[in-house]
């Protein structure tokens, strides 16, 4: 276990952007998202969440993928290739799992290359939390508030130093380098993590001990609750806009699009949102989804029942960030209650 | 290249959209009448000056256009009467707009001529090239793919 | 407020019981302290849950477009701002007004929870408006605060709290006190084109285009949005600087004239995008070209850019 | 070799166009150098990829015995298949595949086939029938239903008119909706002349591809008929962008239409939430 005082972080964030892409949370008018570190950036290490999760910096909002030139009937393809190393800085536990439970699906039989590729090319440096928020729910599905084990290392905010533990052969290789910045934390380190982590978890626990739920029960409640009226409730002030599914850290769903310059062009994937109306609109003017009601019981449905009976493990890491930004205040808590899922 | 040799050798592209009835006439009677205009100009025949959505103008900014001018029929001239009356409306309310987006006001404007001002359509499209060559070219709004 | 409460109930079960309308679309308390969300309630039993509270802001105007088909009357409560919004769909004949009851509310101000949050106030359990006071029921005990100073921004600038447009109208009238509505406009007008296209650009980039912004829009109520239609698909869904550029201009263009200023945009924006000043810019341009126009606040007159005078001046040199 | 991107399309080339009907072309497509893009089994799919307009999946129409061409019998009906539409041959296209899970063979060996096609939904049929004919004993009888609008909307007139009908122990039974000058054949739904012809369920599996309308009277039918939901066999199809269970589009329940499908047997779809 290492540690390192917090008036030595810009040195440290600076030496890591010299080998890769660093990036971290970094504020602008108010609004704090990851961005590339470069000297003097407003690095908030204070907020729980950024509004957009580091999901972004594994599957971009949108990226090219393939280059494209055509000539009369004469096409020559060339695929694009995925840009250099990066460092995710302070990435929260959530968010971390958030990314190991999308990692199950992208990096199953076909493997998604791209997806792959960058996974490799990263580095996750994790930043438990000290003080949940309202909207926390993470324990809700067994997540631990100040440990993520997915990480590649675990950094605890101790107040005037941060402890650092590399886990894995690339937090190793990443100890190694950052050596001379770092110190040996000492005996009771170990001793001080535990505490912070059962803490942190207990007060968790506690504020969701005020909803009082675990949410391990609503996979099997929504078994049979496809016409359940639950839905006819919920739908209707759903504005169907993309902000649930854009800033969740789970929800992966992608487009495939074509840009064009005349002859040339790019394709590229894009985020997508099972909200929009178009999501599963065919040519020929057909739609399962022809309603909000379809879309939004299929938000939760899959997240809640598809993808944990295809990769066993719930599509929700409790961050909040959706039951924060919904302009209506649609709550994830709320139908995971009312479909009987607490255990 | 000195900046200066660097501004002269820039060839700004300059997007016309010329009403059908009196801009885009004037232009044809200018080239009749052998009046010369720089060839920076491309001009595209829209049925009149309110045809011109912003998606138009914006969109030629987008491709790289540096200048975007919308000619049209002096006001009650308008074949359609009421056409350049709503243009001077909506086009004045989006050239602020742009200039509130940071886009220099010279770079997009409107002038009214008429089929015969044959002179007028070559001097202006002289005054704008001119105007633009001086502005540089325009990286605000470019897509860059 | 507490009385505004109780009468929401008793006008919402009414008007049920007695069959005037099919559905009453209200709000509701959620879990938390500060969600009060639309509700649609169609049985009587069910309007025990309506709530009026100081989180009580979305606009429920524009609900109708899809809860009016198929019924003959839909009753819903309008603030100042909702009541604006609600004409606005009126004179852009997308809502039958025979078909709707509206309940006016006199609103002084609703409170954004993110600013109790910023200065500490969390884990409430309940906030009450008590005159020009905000009380926060919190764990340990109540405490008062100044209600204005946690106000929406858009409600420190409102000029119409007193709803413009209502059947019924369920409280005493308040006091508009509008702060200056322009002044950020004025101080980015200030700046150079460099400084404002950074400005802009900065904000744009952060946009994560999930059309919040257009879905709860009084003033976006097309059947079939421009930025929906495939052929000619005049927006990519690239994350691109220039398709943010044309995604915001263009929907400001779009809304120009006709956009009341409710600030909903500003509201829902998830990366705090101030949308509210790009439609600000052209109302206080339509208003010192063509006159002061305030949308929404009589369906009868034409919008500004849907009609002209012969001899309107130009924001460009005539020759 | 190094795992590639699903996502990338190889480029082949359209060597043969036939216009089957005034809105279904049939494309014959060869990798550059000759030869079939990538082998397939029947049933399954294949995206098809004309920048800058875009992508779509399409089923293979040509049964894996054939091993100069793939083919692909599309309609007129959204972006892509507007720009298909109007190119020539020797155009060159991207192609990447082959997706979905296609017919499963063995369940059909030794047993008679009962095939039950609607307008363009012979396409995904004919690879799975001219497959069959290619192999034709390990099958027993083998019964084509087919039925369109029109006669000029039939497609594959070749072969459901001259090189099926002759095939052993294989009969082929034509229907148009209505009355049609110039048509002597049988007229009435599909749906219909399957019950009229009355096929008796044992040791015998259905296989029916059409517009949702006709699967629906399909089913029915030949639940009166004695057919268990294990015996029947559709494809189903959905707006399909990755075609490799990633994105997250083509979901009926926990099932992806483009990896788990598009081919599911009747009792399948049973138990599947009815979105689709």
């Amino acid at each position: 276990m290492k540690k390192i005082s917090k008036d030595k972080l810009p040195q440290l964030w600076d030496r890591l952007a010299q080998q890769a892409t660093l990036y971290l949370p970094v504020e602008e008018d108010g609004v704090v998202n990851f961005a590339p570190w470069k000297e003097g950036a407003a690095v908030n290490l204070d907020v729980i969440n950024t509004v957009v999760p580091p999901k972004q910096m594994v599957l971009p909002q949108s990226e090219n993928y393939l280059h494209f030139r055509v000539d009369g009937g004469k096409l020559d393809l060339e695929p694009v290739d995925v840009d250099g190393p990066y460092v995710i800085f302070g990435a929260r536990p959530c968010d971390v799992a958030a990314i190991a439970i999308i990692d199950k699906l992208f990096l199953d039989e076909p493997c998604d290359t791209l997806y792959k590729e960058r996974r490799e090319k990263g580095t996750i440096i994790s930043l438990g939390c000290n003080e949940p928020e309202e909207t926390c729910f993470c324990t809700a599905f067994e997540l631990e508030p100040a440990f993520s084990p997915d990480a590649d290392v675990s950094a605890w905010d101790m107040g005037e130093y941060l402890l650092w533990k590399a886990q894995g052969e690339k937090g190793e290789a990443l100890t190694k380098k950052m050596e001379d910045l770092l110190e040996d934390a000492g005996a009771d380190a170990e001793k001080a993590v535990e505490s912070l982590r059962n803490n942190v978890a207990s007060k968790e626990a506690a504020a969701t001990k005020e909803y009082g739920w675990n949410a391990q029960g609503v996979k099997d409640a929504l078994e049979d609750k496809f016409d359940s009226e639950i839905w006819d409730k919920l739908y209707r002030r759903c504005l169907g806009c993309g902000v649930c599914t854009y800033i969740c850290p789970t929800c992966h769903c992608f487009d495939v699009q074509d840009f064009s310059r005349g002859q040339e062009g790019l394709r590229f994937r894009c985020w997508d949102s099972c909200m929009f109306g178009d999501f599963t609109l065919m040519a020929h003017g057909e739609n399962p989804r022809p309603t909000q009601k379809e879309r939004v019981r299929q938000r939760f449905m899959h997240k809640l029942l598809y993808y944990p009976s295809n990769f066993d493990v719930y599509a929700c890491v409790g961050c909040g960030r959706c039951v924060r930004k919904c302009p209506v205040s649609i709550d994830i808590t709320q139908v995971i209650k009312e479909v009987g899922g607490v255990k | 290249m000195s900046v200066n040799a660097e501004q002269q050798a820039f060839e700004p592209l300059i997007v016309v959209f010329g009403c059908n009835w009196c801009s885009y006439a004037g232009g044809d009677l200018a080239g009749t009448s052998r009046m010369t205009y720089p060839p920076n100009v491309r001009v595209i025949r829209v049925p009149c000056s309110s045809r011109v959505n912003p998606n138009f103008v914006l969109r030629a900014f987008q491709r790289g256009a540096d200048g975007v001018v919308v000619a049209g029929c002096h006001p009650g001239d308008c074949h359609y009467v009421t056409g350049n009356y709503y243009a001077r409306r909506r086009l004045s309310a989006l050239r602020r707009f742009l200039e509130f987006i940071g886009v220099e006001p010279e770079r997009f404007e409107v002038h009214w001529i008429s089929g015969s001002e044959g002179a007028k359509f070559a001097r202006v499209m002289e005054e704008v090239t001119e105007k633009i060559r001086a502005l540089g070219p325009n990286r605000k709004m470019r897509d860059v793919r | 407020m507490k009385q505004l409460n109780d009468t929401i109930k008793q006008v919402a079960a009414q008007s049920l019981s007695r069959g005037d309308v099919d559905l009453v679309i209200g709000w509701q308390k959620g879990d938390l302290w500060w969600q009060s969300y639309p509700a649609f309630v169609e049985n009587e039993q069910d309007t025990a849950s309506l709530t009026w509270d100081p989180f009580c802001v979305a606009n429920l105007s524009r609900y109708l477009l899809e809860e009016q088909e198929g019924k003959n009357k839909v009753a819903i409560f309008v603030k100042g701002c909702d009541a604006l919004g609600l004409n606005q769909l009126l004179q852009d004949k997308r809502v039958d007004r025979e078909k709707v009851y509206l309940y006016g509310i006199p609103c002084d101000g609703l409170v954004d929870h993110r600013k109790l949050e910023a200065e500490g106030f969390k884990w409430l359990s309940e906030v009450r408006k008590e005159g020009k006071e905000l009380v926060l029921v919190g764990r340990n005990g109540e405490q008062k605060v100044n209600a204005r100073d946690y106000m929406y921004d858009k409600c420190l600038t409102c000029r119409y709290p007193n709803p413009v447009a209502y059947d019924q109208m369920l409280g005493e009238a308040v006091e508009a006190q509008p702060e200056e509505r322009f002044a950020s406009v004025k101080e980015l007008e200030e700046m150079s084109a460099d400084e404002r296209f950074t400005y802009w650009a900065n904000q744009f980039s952060r946009c994560i285009r999930c059309f919040a912004c257009r879905n709860v829009c009084p003033a976006c109520s097309c059947r079939e949005c421009i930025f929906d239609i495939p052929e000619p698909r005049w927006l990519g869904k690239a994350k691109e600087l220039s398709e943010d550029q044309f995604y915001h201009i263009i929907r400001a263009y779009h809304v120009a004239g006709r956009c009341v200023d409710c600030g909903e945009c500003t509201r829902v924006c998830p990366v705090d995008l101030p949308l509210q000043e790009l439609n600000r810019k052209f109302i206080k341009d339509i208003n010192e070209l063509y006159g002061e126009y305030d949308a929404g606040v009589d369906p009868e007159t034409e919008a500004p850019l849907v009609t002209y005078n012969t001899n309107d001046p130009a924001a460009f040199p005539e020759s | 070799m190094a795992v590639i991107n699903p996502l990338l399309p190889q480029v082949a080339k359209i060597v043969d166009i036939k216009q089957e009907t005034p809105n279904i072309k049939t494309y014959r497509v060869v990798s550059p150098d000759g030869g079939k893009p990538f082998e397939h089994i029947p049933g399954q799919c294949a995206m098809i990829s004309v920048p800058p307009v875009g992508e779509a999946l399409f089923s293979i129409t040509s049964s894996p015995t054939q091993q100069e061409y793939m083919e692909f019998s599309i309609v007129k009906t959204g972006s892509v298949t507007d720009f298909l539409h109007e190119i020539e041959p020797e155009f060159e296209i991207g192609i990447r595949g082959p997706y979905g899970n296609g017919f499963p063979i063995d369940m059909f060996k030794g047993k008679d086939i009962l095939f039950i096609g609607g307008g363009i939904g012979l396409a995904p049929l004919r690879s799975l029938i001219n497959y069959c004919l290619d192999t034709r004993d390990d099958f027993g009888k083998i019964d084509i239903v087919y039925g369109a609008r029109t006669p000029d909307d039939m497609i594959q007139k070749e072969e459901i008119f001259k090189v099926w009908p002759k095939a052993p122990n294989t009969e082929v039974h034509l229907t148009v909706d209505n009355e049609w000058e110039g048509w002597e054949g049988r007229v009435g739904f599909v749906p219909q002349c399957v019950e009229e012809i009355c096929f008796a369920p044992d040791n015998r599996i259905a296989v029916t591809c059409g517009p949702p309308i006709m699967i629906k009277f399909v089913l029915q039918g030949l639940e009166k008929l004695g057919f268990t939901p294990e015996q029947i066999i559709t494809t189903l199809e959905l707006r399909m962008k990755c075609g490799v269970g990633k994105c997250g589009r083509c979901n009926i329940g926990d099932k992806y239409v483009c990896k788990d499908g598009p081919v599911f047997t009747y009792a399948e779809l049973l138990n599947l939430p009815p979105e689709y």
